[in-house]
């Protein structure tokens, strides 16, 4: 996309009730891209600006399968198909023995996944970001809570969208230099 | 693996020795190390400074394992290939017989205490490694002891001396010669009369004629005897009974009932093996013989015999002639002097005995004692003709030592001479008189007084410590020598080796004294016997003497003897020192003093092998101690203290009492001994060294220090001390009750002609445990082994047999302290009855092999897995030592490098190793595997000559050694195989089976055959 | 607050993730070729001798038999190495004073060993029979390669655990006819499998994989 | 302390002192780690660990040097300090996912003031956990056999074998909890990047939140992704004590074989790492004034917890005692009597006191809220339940199957060398992590606030 002089509009709130509402208005007035940003999670936000539904439980569904049957096949080939040998007498698929490594596996591969999927869906690490250009967003990690509008919204247009989150009860509003 | 050996191979050995230098270059050449070379010139020995820290012990004793650098000391050190540049070094000329990899066994004896055993040994291109029995030697009948197994350690034995010295400093053999052609000259004048010579027992018939041809050249020389075991009294009761010194002789097979006055002839004998074998034949139930043979022990301590028999009375050793005199009488002997009342308990006792003696007349034995006065022999004899034994049981054949004679007096003699100064040259061929004679003597002081001594042994020991020449021995393994077995069978001895120290023998030096300094022992051998031999062809009959092993037909043929009345001598009291008079406080109690079981009178001291093996009865290692019955010892207020380390498997802490004898004192610690006669103690001889070696110095305490020549082996009223100190002894097995678990299974042979399947209807063995799994198949071979209870004494050669084979690295006593000792197969001892005198049962474990292995299950690296033959296989090299193999298994047979106790280090050692069997490292398991190096070569050879494994073809080390053949194995998937009938016979049962183990070794029941009389009633 | 890194960090932050995950599996592949390689196995690579011994020249040229040196492969788990006296035998008449040849002479004379660098070399804890695989039609070729093009002696297999385990696992795969055992011109036939599972039969050859048939 | 609580011990206790603010816990937190000046008390612990370290250090260089036969092990008792050192780190690590993990599925508000810092006890406990099973190996240098490789030997490990499962559950467990613990850092790394005044800690924090902004949308994934690996971390905890006990119920010593081994060894880990949560946590908050964080009700809350399996851990002792009788086996019957009146009976009683007796105090209510008296319980519960494991694997090891291999063990100065040490390297962690990361989670604290505004309006 174009270059834009501002990478959008943010407004600074005291409480997670105010963003939220501030939050909701904005996304009825049509804006889409927005974010809030706040301290700690607040129920209802991102539902608030139209984020519904996460794929991160798929990840780690497809983790734990890949675990579980990997686990498995990784003893049964050892045990049966590479050297199959006779160990005190047991038969060479003795499946009950292998049951707890193929269920460590199943954890670990399931937990990678959850973990590095977060990271990647949230596309971190991203340690520069736009939002970090405005003076008072450190405070979005202490008490305060922030809405941003970005510019590249269909319905962005800097005078207005500043009156309106003033509108919306903004206790400041800064213009997020891109 | 019978004695695979071609005379023409033979004969290329016997010229290669005769010049010695070709054999050596090959083993030489094999090691092909700088270190080894030098080892083998003349240099000084390395006199290493006694270790004072138990550590340094344990870090030197690693020493004593083995191997060879072909063996693999790459061994479990690195998983990659060798070094690159590893040399591998042919021989120049490869001799005729020799297949490189592959052994070759050669024929010879191995003289104990002067009587030969017929031994086959081991040589790996050019390097003996293992001694096994020759099945045709009469002493031997291919079995062991564990003596004869450890003999091959001190070949290799690093601290041996390896230099001629003259008062300490090293000499030459011509520098010898000419000193003692010197002295011989002045003596050649007298007629020798300053000349004394100093032997062990001698039954070598050429050093005999040479003796003689020294006493024609110097009459007025004198030959003296001492031997530290000895004391001659069989001779001498002979001579009491027949008017000459015959030797004694048994047919145990035709003997129903066996008397034994004190004899431990199934340890201390120099037919003990053959005994054992003839005892045991009569007693293995269900076998041949229908009616099994009924053992009477009357004994003070508890010999290895004792715990065999049927029947035990304890009692001190005064008491026994007097008992004897009466079971005399009561047997018929005439029996002039009046008998003295016995307790009502002897009374029914001696009452059942001799009602089964009378029973059995003419087919029952009466032993004495080799340590009991003469009286005891010569009343033995008159029973034994009262009996009607003698030629049925008992046999008489004239003397197989050469002039038999009381070596307390001879050497008594020899002292005063050194006394009176007219002992000016004495030699002394092998022995050390220094240490083994009683203190009394001070027969070291008393040398001072001759102008040239010499002594010749293996060892730099206390003897040749105090005498002006020292010459290092050649060991019976680098000797040309000849030897006559219990029954006169000669052996002419051959060497496996060139002496590896430049050592010399016997008839050598006397050549030299002679005046022949440069004949070697192969000459002087060979030109004996061929000027014996009437036959036409000589060389013919030489070369299948060695083969064999012995000259057949050479054993002494039976003399029909008959006994003089015995009024002539029974009166005659046993000489017995006149002692302090005996106090009671504090108590005074009777001496008993006895070879050690292991090491004998210390010649083996410094043999790392005997030392760590578990005394039979006491199961102490590294140490000796005073013996004693529970009731003496609460009597003296004595306990013992379990260790915290260890424990029962290990370290167990005695009271230290100290033993005052005519004002001679020295302290050692309490052992409590169930089955020890009352009020009196024993001592074993053979500790306390204080120059044995690195190994042997200053372990235990030195008895000899208290014995006198008249209580050579049993002493009146010795004060024993209580002194408040404690004293850590390394015992492998402390606990010995079953705790009610049937480990062991014993019932008597009544019972079983009652029921034979009495022994084995126990719940666990009622519902058959199951299982969810299917079980494995074995197809083709599947090897098991059978070890009769019954047949084992408990005589320990197994364990040494096993370690020999096996590499097994010898730990030291901190850490058998620790219970880390090595062995694979062990002799569990456990007793049964009222301590006084408990049943003891003997029962070796060995790897049971279990078809469900619990060690298997849990190892995490597959280090120890299942075999098609369904062996246990551990692989060293894969092991990474969790050690979880060895907690799972409930019979606790897996042993653990917990340091690197195998020597890679010294290289004298390392020939010695067997290079079939890797030599384990540190951190890693190993346990008994069958000897599975032995079953692959017999698998090849039989699948190169496209046929099955022959049944019996395969022998571990351990039923190869064992006396008694109380261990079999074999293929259990072969109806007809030995094992097999065993295992499927009603006596036979398998070790805490309910664990659902399945294990491939199983044992044979128990029997003992008890006299109602006395059992029950 | 000013921004504390510099828009570049997110390229490079997420470059250096997958770059470590990278590097890492290069690095375990680079070790297990190394393993694999020469320089640890030393497949391939000739070994200087005291004396430039020649296999090619002996057996390709000469066409002397392998058993008239390695006299015990036969009956023994150890081929032999043959001993001076054997060189002797013909270089007393051929090449008698070669200076190539000195070592083998004084070798003979002084009674001294040649020290010969041990090419084919197990672990200690390896035990290899050289009878029973001759007995059972593995060609000597099968894992010593062609001798007779070796001008000096170099390790023809890795002599891995697993390379054994190759033949044991289906020595139908290898074996030959008992009498080409010794022949190095030998050619495995194109229906070799058939072949082998016939000698299999007729031999007896056991697919022995217990660790015990090789490690005590 | 600042509250009055009208009735000791009642639900009425505050999970947060009132009067607190977003910004003033921020701030409270935060300070801890970016105050310039450390105090004194942290260089004393810490210098003290430090030197437990170099001990630690020394003792294993031995062991790998000369061999492990420096530790007492011997044969019958082949596995000694080593491996109970292991089982009881092990279950100490349990108590930190615990309170993350299930209390976090069971939406138990009381955890968020101690889930940090438990935690990260976790980690560290399993850290000294898995240096033993690599130094009692008689070879530690070929350990990597454990694992699946392409080796040229063409062997893989024994998959039948629990110390495999071991291996595999442990290093699991370190794993999960490591990015579990690191997932809950983020936005408080973020909040210190923000905190930060000085130019390398905002670097290095910054870098570590990897740019956390708090945004609506990450926080919803964020929170999705922290239940979801809790859901995995609570069957983990579970299934690692669980294997844990496997080495020793899958072996058929007496003593071990038991199949009520893996509910007791699980309750027994949660029962000690709870002891060891309070162990640390009582002088904490002392020391760094967390009072307000770290309230009575927590320390309650756990002590009801400690009482709960504690409990738990006694129905097992009564249970094994009760099978040894009823089972009727010989073996069994042995080593219950042995165990109790053999020569290490004095241990089995000193931990029944220690294990059982004493904790029955906090049945009264007014001794749950009393810190120094929690602490010396838990202290008490820690040497407790050291000595059980010492019983379960020495004292059934040394009289098993055959009374001729019967002996005894005890350890070594190595032994007790590497037991210190890694006492040492737990508390020299410990206070790393308190010194350099919020021992508390800020974020969730707020979140608290949050709540405590909307119960209090």
């Amino acid at each position: 996309m174009a270059k834009l002089p501002i990478y959008g509009l943010m407004a600074e709130f005291d409480s997670p009730e105010a963003l939220l509402e501030a939050a909701r208005r904005a996304f009825a007035a049509g804006f889409r891209k927005i974010d809030a940003y706040s301290p700690f999670p607040v129920d209802g936000l991102a539902e608030a600006i139209g984020f519904h539904h996460t794929r991160v439980p798929l990840i780690v569904l497809i983790g734990g399968i890949i675990g579980c049957l990997g686990g498995f096949y990784l003893q049964y080939w050892v045990a049966v198909i590479d050297y199959p040998i006779n160990i005190g007498g047991r038969p060479f698929n003795s499946w009950p023995s292998f049951i707890p490594v193929t269920f460590e596996l199943t954890i670990l591969i399931a937990s990678l996944f959850a973990f590095f999927g977060v990271l990647a869906l949230n596309r971190l690490p991203m340690p520069y970001h736009p939002v970090f250009n405005v003076e008072r967003f450190q405070l979005a990690s202490r008490n305060r809570f922030f809405l941003c509008i970005e510019a590249v919204d269909r319905n962005f247009e800097p005078e207005r969208t500043r009156r309106f989150l003033d509108e919306i009860g903004s206790l400041g509003t800064y213009e997020v230099e891109s | 693996m019978s004695n695979g050996m071609d005379p023409a191979g033979l004969l290329g050995i016997a010229q290669q020795s005769a010049g010695g230098r070709e054999y050596w270059r090959s083993l030489e050449e094999l090691a092909g190390t700088e270190a080894f070379k030098d080892l083998i010139g003349n240099h000084l020995p390395r006199h290493a400074a006694a270790f004072t820290s138990a550590m340094d012990r344990r870090e030197f004793l690693t020493l004593m394992g083995a191997s060879l650098a072909l063996a693999g000391i790459s061994g479990c050190l690195s998983p990659a290939p060798a070094p690159p540049d590893e040399k591998i070094v042919p021989y120049v000329n490869q001799p005729e017989a020799l297949v490189p990899g592959k052994p070759l066994y050669f024929a010879t004896a191995i003289p104990v205490e002067g009587y030969g055993r017929g031994v086959l040994v081991e040589s790996h291109m050019g390097r003996p490694t293992k001694v096994e029995g020759n099945p045709q030697h009469p002493a031997s009948l291919g079995a062991t002891d564990a003596v004869t197994q450890a003999s091959v350690l001190e070949l290799y034995d690093p601290d041996r001396s390896r230099v001629i010295t003259n008062a300490g400093r090293v000499a030459t053999w011509d520098a010898f010669f000419s000193a003692l052609n010197v002295e011989l000259e002045s003596q050649r004048v007298t007629q020798g009369a300053g000349l004394r010579i100093l032997t062990e027992t001698v039954t070598s018939p050429t050093l005999a004629a040479q003796l003689q041809e020294i006493l024609r050249i110097f009459p007025k020389a004198k030959w003296h005897q001492f031997d530290g075991g000895g004391g001659d009294y069989a001779h001498q009761g002979a001579r009491m009974a027949f008017g000459q010194p015959f030797e004694t002789l048994y047919r145990l097979e035709e003997a129903d009932v066996i008397v034994s006055l004190d004899a431990d002839f199934l340890l201390r004998s120099p037919a003990s093996l053959r005994y054992a074998r003839e005892f045991i034949n009569r007693r293995r139930i269900p076998g041949g013989s229908d009616e099994a043979n009924r053992l009477y022990m009357i004994e003070s301590t508890f010999s290895l015999t004792g715990s065999n028999a049927d029947h035990r009375l304890a009692i001190a050793p005064s008491a026994i002639p007097q008992l004897a005199r009466t079971l005399a009488a009561r047997v018929g002997v005439q029996i002039s002097a009046e008998q003295p009342a016995i307790s009502p308990a002897q009374e029914k006792w001696l009452g059942a005995l001799v009602k089964d003696l009378q029973a059995h007349r003419g087919r029952s034995a009466i032993m004495p004692g080799e340590y009991q006065p003469a009286i005891v022999h010569a009343l033995a004899h008159a029973m034994n003709d009262a009996l009607g034994n003698i030629g049925k049981t008992v046999f008489y054949t004239d003397p197989v030592a050469v002039n038999p004679t009381n070596h307390a007096e001879s050497f008594r003699e020899l002292v005063r001479d050194l006394e009176e100064n007219a002992a000016q040259v004495l030699i002394i061929l092998g022995g050390n008189p220094a240490y083994t004679a009683p203190a009394e003597l001070d027969f070291a002081g008393h040398l001072v007084t001759s102008n040239f001594n010499v002594h010749l042994s293996l060892y730099e020991d206390e003897t040749s410590a105090v005498c002006h020449w020292h010459i290092p021995q050649a060991h019976y393994l680098e000797s040309w020598s000849d030897v006559r077995a219990y029954d006169g069978t000669v052996t002419i001895m051959q060497p496996l080796i060139a002496p590896l120290y430049g050592g010399r023998t016997a008839h050598e030096i006397l050549a030299a004294v002679a005046g022949q300094a440069e004949r070697a022992s192969y000459e002087i051998v060979h030109d004996y016997w061929r000027g014996q031999n009437k036959a036409k062809n000589f060389d013919a009959a030489w070369r299948t003497a060695l083969h064999d092993g012995f000259i057949a037909g050479s054993a002494l043929s039976p003399r029909n003897v008959k006994a003089k009345p015995a009024t002539s001598f029974e009166t005659s009291e046993p000489k017995r020192a006149s002692t302090g008079a005996a106090t009671k406080n504090p108590p005074s109690l009777e001496v008993i003093y006895r070879p050690d079981p292991s090491i004998i009178d210390g010649r083996f001291a410094n043999n790392g092998w005997l030392q760590e093996l578990p005394k039979p009865l006491t199961k102490l290692t590294w140490d000796n101690a005073v013996l004693m019955s529970p009731a003496t010892a609460t009597r003296l207020g004595l306990t013992y203290r379990v260790g915290g380390t260890g424990g029962e498997h290990g370290t167990i802490y005695a009271d230290v009492v100290e033993l005052e004898y005519d004002g001679r004192r020295t302290r050692g610690p309490a052992w409590i001994v169930a089955g020890h006669a009352d009020d009196c103690v024993t001592i074993h001889l053979g500790y306390g060294r204080r120059r044995a070696g690195r190994v042997g110095t200053n372990l235990g305490f030195n008895a000899n220090i208290l014995r006198t020549l008249d209580t050579l082996w049993h002493g009146a009223s010795i004060a024993v001390r209580k002194t408040g100190a404690q004293y850590a002894l390394a015992c492998t097995q402390f606990h010995h009750l079953m705790e009610g678990r049937d480990l062991v299974r014993a019932g008597t042979i009544e019972q079983y002609r009652k029921n034979p399947k009495f022994l084995i209807e126990r719940e666990s063995e009622k519902e058959a445990p199951g299982t969810l799994y299917p079980g494995y198949k074995y197809d083709g071979y599947a090897w098991g082994m059978s070890i009769d209870v019954n047949a084992c004494i408990g005589c320990n050669a197994c364990v040494a047999a096993c370690h020999a084979e096996n590499n097994g690295p010898v730990v030291g006593k901190q850490e058998v302290l620790r219970g880390r000792e090595m062995h694979w197969i062990r002799i569990d001892r456990y007793h049964r009855g009222e301590p006084s005198n408990p049943e003891t049962y003997h029962q070796p474990v060995p790897c049971m092999q279990c078809e469900n292995a619990p060690c298997e299950l849990v190892c995490p690296v597959g280090a120890t897995t299942h075999s098609q033959d369904g062996l246990n296989d551990m692989v060293y090299n894969r092991c990474v030592g969790t050690r979880y193999c060895s907690n799972n298994c409930p019979y606790k047979v897996r042993r653990f490098n917990f340091f690197l106790y195998s020597d890679f280090k010294t290289e004298s050692l390392k020939p010695l190793r067997n290079p079939d069997v890797t030599v384990r490292s540190r951190g890693v398991m190993e346990k008994c595997t069958y000897c599975v190096q032995r079953i692959n070569q017999a698998k090849i050879a039989a699948e190169k000559e496209d046929r099955v494994v022959r049944d019996g073809e395969i022998e571990p080390a351990c039923q190869q050694a064992c006396p008694t053949r109380a261990i079999i194995f074999g293929n259990i998937n072969d109806p007809q195989s030995r094992v097999t009938q065993l295992k499927t016979q009603p006596l036979s049962y398998g070790l805490l089976t309910e664990l659902n183990t399945r294990p491939r070794t199983t044992y044979q029941a128990k029997l003992r055959n008890p006299n109602p009389e006395i059992e029950n009633g | 607050m000013a921004q504390i890194f510099h828009p570049s960090t997110n390229t490079i932050s997420r470059v250096t993730i997958f770059g470590g995950l990278i590097l890492l599996i290069v690095v375990v592949t680079g070790l297990a070729t190394i393993n694999e390689s020469p320089y640890i196995t030393e497949v391939g690579v000739a070994r200087t001798q005291p004396v430039p011994f020649s296999h090619k020249h002996h057996v390709g040229d000469d066409g002397i038999d392998c058993r008239y040196c390695h006299t015990s492969v036969e009956e023994s788990s150890f081929a032999g190495i043959p001993p001076t006296k054997t060189c002797m035998n013909c270089h007393t008449q051929i090449w008698p004073d070669s200076p190539m040849l000195e070592p083998v002479r004084e070798s003979f004379r002084t009674g001294k060993s040649i020290q010969w660098t041990r090419v084919h070399n197990l672990p200690g804890f390896v035990y290899f029979n050289h009878s029973i695989h001759v007995h059972k039609g593995i060609g000597c070729a099968t894992c010593h390669g062609r001798v007779d093009r070796m001008p000096l002696m170099w390790r023809e297999n890795t002599l891995y655990m697993d390379w054994c385990l190759d033949c044991h696992r289906a020595p139908e795969r290898f074996v030959r006819p008992r009498e080409y055992v010794f022949s190095m011109e030998y050619q495995a036939p194109a229906d070799q499998l058939a072949l082998g599972q016939k000698l299999v039969k007729q031999y007896r050859i056991q697919k022995l994989t217990s660790c015990s048939t090789c490690h005590r | 302390m600042a509250s009055k609580p009208s009735d000791p011990g009642g639900d009425t206790l505050p999970l947060l002192e009132p009067g607190h603010t977003f910004g003033s816990i921020t701030d409270k937190i935060s300070s801890i780690v970016l105050t310039g000046r450390t105090p004194l008390f942290w260089y004393i612990t810490f210098g003290v660990g430090f030197i437990l370290v170099l001990v630690l250090l020394f003792c294993i260089t031995a062991l790998v040097a000369v061999g492990v036969g420096l530790f007492g092990v011997m044969i019958p008792v082949a596995w000694g300090f080593a491996i109970v050192n292991f089982v009881w780190w092990i279950g100490i690590g349990h108590a930190g996912t615990l309170i993350s993990a299930i209390l976090l599925l069971l939406r138990q508000k009381w955890r968020q003031s101690i889930n940090r810092f438990a935690e990260a006890m976790t980690l560290f406990a399993v850290a000294c956990a898995g240096i033993f099973p690599l130094i009692h190996l008689g070879r530690p240098w070929f350990f990597y056999w454990l694992f699946p490789y392409p080796s040229t030997m063409g062997v893989q490990p024994q998959f039948r074998s629990p110390l495999v499962w071991d291996v595999f559950a442990v290093s699991t467990y370190f794993t999960v909890s490591l990015l579990f613990w690191f997932l809950g850092l983020i936005p408080d790394l973020a909040t210190l990047r923000d905190r930060a005044t000085r130019r390398m800690p905002r670097f290095i924090y910054g870098m570590l939140a990897m740019g956390w902004r708090g945004s609506a949308i990450h926080w919803h994934r964020y929170e999705m992704a922290y239940l979801l690996l809790a859901g995995l971390a609570t069957p983990l905890v579970v299934s690692v004590h669980t294997v844990v006990s496997f080495d020793f119920a899958v072996a058929l010593v007496p003593g071990w074989h038991s199949t009520i081994f893996p509910p007791y060894f699980v309750a027994g880990a949660i029962y000690s790492g709870f002891a060891m949560v309070l162990t640390i946590a009582i002088p904490l908050r002392r020391l760094y004034g967390l009072e307000d964080f770290i309230t009575l009700r927590h320390l309650k809350n756990m002590a009801i917890v400690m009482l709960a399996t504690g409990m738990i851990v006694a129905y097992g002792y009564l249970m094994e005692t009760f099978m040894a009788w009823y089972s009727g086996d010989l073996f069994e019957k042995y080593m219950m009597m042995n165990r109790m009146f053999g020569p290490y009976g004095w241990m089995y009683w000193i931990l029944i006191l220690f294990n059982i007796l004493i904790p029955q105090a906090l049945w009264i209510r007014r001794l749950q809220t009393k810190p120094w008296v929690l602490f010396l319980i838990a202290i008490a519960v820690n040497i407790g339940m050291w000595l059980e494991r010492y019983v379960i694997v020495v004292v059934s090891l040394h009289r098993d199957f055959m009374p001729s291999a019967w002996g005894m063990y005890s350890g070594t100065v190595f032994d007790y060398g590497v037991l210190v040490g890694t006492i040492g390297l737990f508390v020299a962690l410990l206070f790393l992590f308190i010194r350099l990361l919020p021992m508390i989670s800020i974020f969730e604290m707020r979140e608290l606030v949050h709540e405590e505004e909307g119960r209090s309006q």
